[in-house]
């Protein structure tokens, strides 16, 4: 980590978290990403073939909240990236 | 007056009923309960077992935003929802609502509300296991168009 | 499936309910009830109690003649409807209903139908006493037009 | 109680049961009576000019079936007046 980057949480859910494998990983991107180049990175990192990382099929939450793939992401955001929910 | 658990124990509907009758202190007139089931059988085939994900604190977040709505729009003395995660078997207790109201209309109204929006705005993910194989399931189509008539 | 019985004694919900489920065997997806509570005040001043007076074999076949329209009308596991007579006070419960359905539509629909028919054409005649004195009341014209709504 | 007539018993409810005092008579009325015929001799028993047995305002059940007041009524019927239900 340099001084013009920074190191996110992300956690996966449902078969997002199947398919990776994992419930939470740390990434390293530049400062002043959007979600948009985190989900890049993560594609990069799984495989950009992985269709359950397909971007359209992904919803993605900053501290809790829906957001916009052109959001900002901030030093220790909780970040999470899941398929769409499916209801009580 | 309201309140919101997302817990992997089953609840006991007697006990959230008593709790609940003790905050009522003879306003309500009536109480429209509704509880949730497993299924032997969903529309895909049988049900061996039903994983529910949720995303702690977003879940129950989600949650009371819906039973806010519900507030908000109708004269409501007491709501309670009870949602369970983790591994359960055909025949567990998924959900419980129970909203208590002055007049019945305004329970009935509003513990069908709540459930309809639960189905699609609650921070929930289902995997159906059957016969062979489990799948994540999505919302169907019906708890979507019922969902969109509250807002028409 | 149904049961229907008219009694003094209170019930007990957690009773009810446990015997309800053992009789769905897993088909169930949706158990909607309705807990009517006597309100310490009515529309015309304060309840000190309320004296509910029925017609043995009669009031018991009104009910079950709903039961049976609700059946007819909707796809139901079982119905149980309780309802008490006699010296009723505040807080103490009425009425409960119970209706299980694979599905919770069918289950609000009916359940809610089975009690705006029971405020309109089941058998009873309700007293009651406020601070001063005692009045046998009359359904209330929002109620007939509940029921009717029904019909149309 | 003659060969033309007949002896039935007739139950009272909620506020009529009250104003009369009683849950249920004994009546001998006619054989062919109708309930219109039975409820002009309750009124001649406890005073035509009770406005709770106006007949505008009973209900009439024979066998537990409300019935419209020219029905027939038979030996052995059971038969109730009441004032309109109020439902649960």
């Amino acid at each position: 980590m340099t001084a013009s980057s920074m190191t996110v949480q992300v956690k996966f859910f449902a078969s997002l978290r199947e398919t990776l494998g994992t419930s939470q990983i740390s990434l390293t991107v530049p400062f002043e990403s959007t979600v948009d180049m985190l989900l890049e990175k993560i594609q990069e990192t799984y495989g950009r073939d992985n269709p359950l990382i397909d971007i359209r099929n992904v919803r993605v939450a900053v501290n809790q909240q829906i957001v916009e793939f052109d959001e900002a992401i901030r030093q220790d955001d909780e970040i999470a990236i899941f398929p769409p929910i499916t209801g009580g | 007056m309201h309140s919101v658990l997302v817990q992997e124990k089953d609840f006991s509907v007697q006990d959230e009923w008593i709790a609940c009758r003790e905050r009522l202190e003879g306003k309500a007139g009536a109480v429209v309960s509704f509880i949730g089931l497993v299924r032997e059988r969903s529309d895909t085939g049988n049900v061996s077992s039903l994983y529910l994900e949720h995303y702690p604190g977003m879940t129950e977040a989600s949650i009371e935003r819906i039973v806010v709505k519900a507030q908000q729009r109708w004269s409501l003395l007491d709501v309670v929802v009870i949602h369970r995660i983790g591994e359960l078997q055909p025949e567990d207790q998924i959900v419980l609502v129970i909203v208590a109201s002055a007049h019945r209309a305004d329970a009935f109204a509003a513990c069908e509300f709540v459930m309809d929006l639960l189905k699609t705005e609650a921070v929930f993910w289902k995997k159906e296991t059957g016969d062979e194989e489990s799948v994540w399931i999505e919302s169907t189509l019906d708890d979507v168009s019922r969902s969109r008539e509250w807002q028409e």
